[in-house]
């Protein structure tokens, strides 16, 4: 269960993100997030995150009041999200295997169990063969099926997705939504930032627009849903 | 718990190996670093060993008139030695003096052919308490000496007294004031190469954060490497001392025997090398903590 | 005028990217790389700009050989080429003004040129308010804006562009493709590699089609074209 | 090509401030590096005039016998003087003698109350050329002087000759194999200290080259911060050595007065210093030479 009351974002240089935003999107639903570039979509996921603090409003997310000016707790709330974006790189040095066990080692998993996880979720972005190959010896969509992976290698609770098939090709673009779908199948909760008219069209999600810094009206909404 | 640190531990070694080139280079700064400090204070040991020594020396001596009879000696003697501050004293015959003046001179020894001790006054040397070795207690002493028969001159290195608490002053000061000054010059360079050292990792710092990390799962690890460095650093600043000091201990010792031999140049002891080691960590790990809270924030 | 003779790449992991590739560019030709993930679209990029060497074959860029072992001059190759790749990042210790002002600085521009020309792109994308800005305050989408701008601010010769407008709203994506057109226009060589299928149904030009390190048939490159 | 380098200094400096915190490292590093190599120069450039002007000192004395008379005396310097290898002789009457001896002996020369003049030997002082300086050659001038009549006794410096032969020799070692480990431990420290400067820019330098920046482009600016960055670096070691230098000797001259007056303590001459100033920015420039070879690539 996500909560958001009156949540307004401005970047110190002036640029409104996000004007009185309220949300409520309950435990296992998938929602989408759309809007055009700059209209707030990743302000949005990051505070969900813990990365920016919202300038005025709150924010609950299974409970944590993460808004609190002393809510220290930021680790244990990324520990329930997967977060899938190109803020935070892969570790160039390192092998495929090895940043997708990051993953898992710095919540404290056991190593059997690093190994089992970390093989199955290479499986299933078809990864399997290189998970021996350096970072730097992947493809840009072989990089971004990487970071997909890292992010749900932890069964976590809630999946927050900025523009995840952006540069993948159609069957892999598929595939990845495959596996999102899985993930909510088994109760994850979604939310999924894109401007890619294609998914919105073929899933039939609530759509959150954003548009530069103000929550659309429902009325637009619906026509997206429509278009 | 335990398996906490022992896997802190293991990442914090394959930090060491993954980045050997900022750790070596932390570890060589390090090392020079308390490789200055450990020689300023060699140098200070010896040296308040040495002032030690030359306090010691700080002596009064009383020439006596050269008809004294053995008896009028005896006399003399035994009211010096009633005096307050006085040590000890001892009684030097004209010929102690003469053979005393033959080793001073040295090579040169010859010009005193034909001398005959006899011409030579009698004298007796006081040992001072050391509570007493003050210019003006030893001024004082000497008033109380003089009113003794028998006696020609009394003579006592004022100039040595002076020097000496000059020198013992101005030590005080070096240690404390260059002592400081050197430490927080180490701490500020041993923080910065960490510091270094850890923002070649910024990025994995910043990835772990964000998969949930607790910032004690990405500061130990960093901790230990600065623990180890400051030890390994502070092992190599001590290897090379010494062998800086065997090798020019070696070198002049033979050339220079009987010339510095009543001035021996010590090395550390085996406590000093522990707590300098252990300094060493200490630093390493203060400098890993400074270094961490400006990098992690 | 670009030409491949007999190109082929094999990776030091034994991945094959491209085999055999034989392929004439004349000057002024605009020209789609396509293929899914993996299919060696970046890697024949990446040769063409000095990047990477052949395994073996020929590369010929307006008379420069590049593949010739004692090419030396890779820097005068890179004067002439706008690369749009996510390959270099943008310095996120500068401004906008200031990346995009780097690509003119290094060919020893004259600076009040640097300040027209960088005037003019950072228009062209969209971005002119934003030159005092740093990289991070950028969205994801005006990154990669700021990356076009800084590939064509010194008005190249021939343009690489991989994967340009994957992560852009459909307006953006339009008006990047305007930018491209006009270079075209001006008798630019374009070469675009990318995977979206709505480009390559909406412009008519040639496409080459990579599969997985072997240049596919020209029937299929036909069907495409249909599709 | 002005206009280039004009630009390529202008980078130099933006990168400097814009990198403030491991250039101010790098400086203080490479600072502290020529410190430790200004102390060891300025100890070996000590000591070696100190070693002169012992040199100067190796002479041979000759003891003539006490009833010898002006005439036979002048005899003996002549034939003295026509030997080989003498520089210059010079008589040393029994008054000369026994004012040495008061000298010599300082707070205790009371003991030679008493002591005619007379009874000491009139001796003659040899001053040797320098080419004649050695053990093998004063032995055979001394064998040589020994046959001339009316002279009891010849005495050398033979411990101090050897002593000072065995110094020098180990001044030279010293000074070419310390030296040479100092300079490669200084050129690894800067070169790594500069190389982690250049890392902390690596993405930068890779973005230059993919717009096509030209190597001498990219280069050039390291260059002239490592140029920089070493002449500031050794700047900064000697104005830190002249003052510890002036502290020692301001705090010891006073107490030390007329005990280290005969030794005076130099400072590095002007051109010294600036040969020093010269050497930073020389080691700077290699120092970011190697390390841009290995970044740069
Ligand atoms: N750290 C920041 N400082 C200042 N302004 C920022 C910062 N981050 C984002 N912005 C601005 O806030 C607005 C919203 O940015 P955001 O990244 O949320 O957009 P977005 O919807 O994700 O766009 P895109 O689709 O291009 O990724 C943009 O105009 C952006 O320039
Ligand atoms: N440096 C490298 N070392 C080893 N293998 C590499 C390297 N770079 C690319 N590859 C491999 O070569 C193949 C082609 O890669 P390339 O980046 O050219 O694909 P692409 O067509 O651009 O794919 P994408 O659409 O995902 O960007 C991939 O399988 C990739 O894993
Ligand atoms: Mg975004
Ligand atoms: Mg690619």
């Amino acid at each position: 269960m996500i909560q958001m009351f009156h949540v307004s974002k401005t970047y110190p240089n002036k640029i409104v993100a996000l004007t009185n935003i309220n949300l409520e999107i309950p435990s296992g639903e998938f929602v989408f997030l759309s809007g055009p570039s700059g209209s707030g979509k990743s302000t949005l996921l990051r505070i969900l995150f813990g990365m920016e603090r919202p300038t005025s409003g709150e924010v609950i997310i299974h409970g944590m009041r993460i808004t609190h000016p002393r809510f220290k707790k930021i680790h244990h709330l990324r520990r329930i999200i997967g977060f899938i974006s190109q803020d935070f790189k892969l570790l160039r040095d390192r092998t495929v295997w090895e940043n997708v066990a990051l993953a898992l080692e710095v919540v404290g998993c056991p190593p059997q169990e690093i190994k089992k996880k970390v093989g199955e979720i290479l499986l299933r972005v078809g990864l399997q063969e290189r998970g021996r190959d350096s970072i730097l010896s992947l493809s840009a969509g072989e990089q971004q099926r990487v970071i997909i992976a890292r992010a749900l290698v932890n069964q976590p609770l809630l999946i927050l997705a900025d523009e995840p098939t952006g540069i993948l090709d159609t069957r892999m673009k598929e595939e990845m939504m495959g596996l999102l779908l899985d993930f909510h199948q088994n109760g994850t909760t979604i939310l999924l930032a894109t401007q890619d008219r294609e998914l919105l069209q073929k899933f039939p999600y609530r759509v959150i627009p954003l548009q530069g810094g103000r929550r659309m009206d429902i009325i637009e909404e619906e026509v997206q849903e429509e278009g | 718990m335990s398996q906490f640190f022992r896997y802190a531990l293991f990442r914090a070694f394959r930090n060491m190996r993954g980045n050997l080139f900022p750790n070596l280079t932390a570890i060589g700064i390090i090392s020079i670093s308390l490789l200055l400090a450990s020689i300023f204070s060699l140098i200070a040991l010896n040296f308040s060993y040495f002032l030690k020594r030359w306090e010691e020396k700080i002596g009064v001596i009383v020439y006596l008139k050269k008809e004294t009879s053995v008896n009028e000696v005896e006399e003399v003697l035994t009211r010096i030695r009633e005096l307050q501050g006085v040590e000890s004293v001892k009684y030097i015959s004209p010929f102690d003096a003469m053979a005393f003046l033959e080793d001073r001179l040295g090579e040169q020894r010859s010009i005193l052919d034909g001398i005959r001790p006899k011409i030579l006054p009698p004298s007796i040397e006081i040992d001072l308490r050391r509570e007493y070795r003050t210019s003006a207690q030893i001024k004082e002493l000497i008033s109380r000496i003089k009113t003794i028969p028998n006696i020609e001159e009394v003579q006592y290195g004022h100039e040595w007294v002076e020097t000496f608490s000059g020198l013992n002053h101005f030590m005080h000061l070096t240690q404390w004031v260059l002592g400081g000054l050197l430490l927080a010059a180490i701490i500020f360079i041993i923080s910065n190469t960490i510091q270094l050292t850890i923002s070649s990792r910024r990025e994995e710092i910043e990835v772990m954060k964000m998969m949930g990390a607790s910032p004690a799962f990405i500061q130990i690890p960093f901790y230990i490497e600065g623990l180890i460095q400051g030890l390994l650093g502070a092992g190599l600043a001590i290897s090379l001392l010494f062998l800086l000091y065997e090798i020019l201990l070696q070198s002049l010792t033979p050339l220079l025997k009987g010339w510095i031999s009543p001035i021996p140049i010590f090395f550390f002891s085996g406590e000093t090398i522990v707590a300098i080691l252990a300094g060493g960590m200490v630093l390493g790990l203060f400098g890993s903590f400074i270094a961490s809270m400006r990098v992690l924030r």
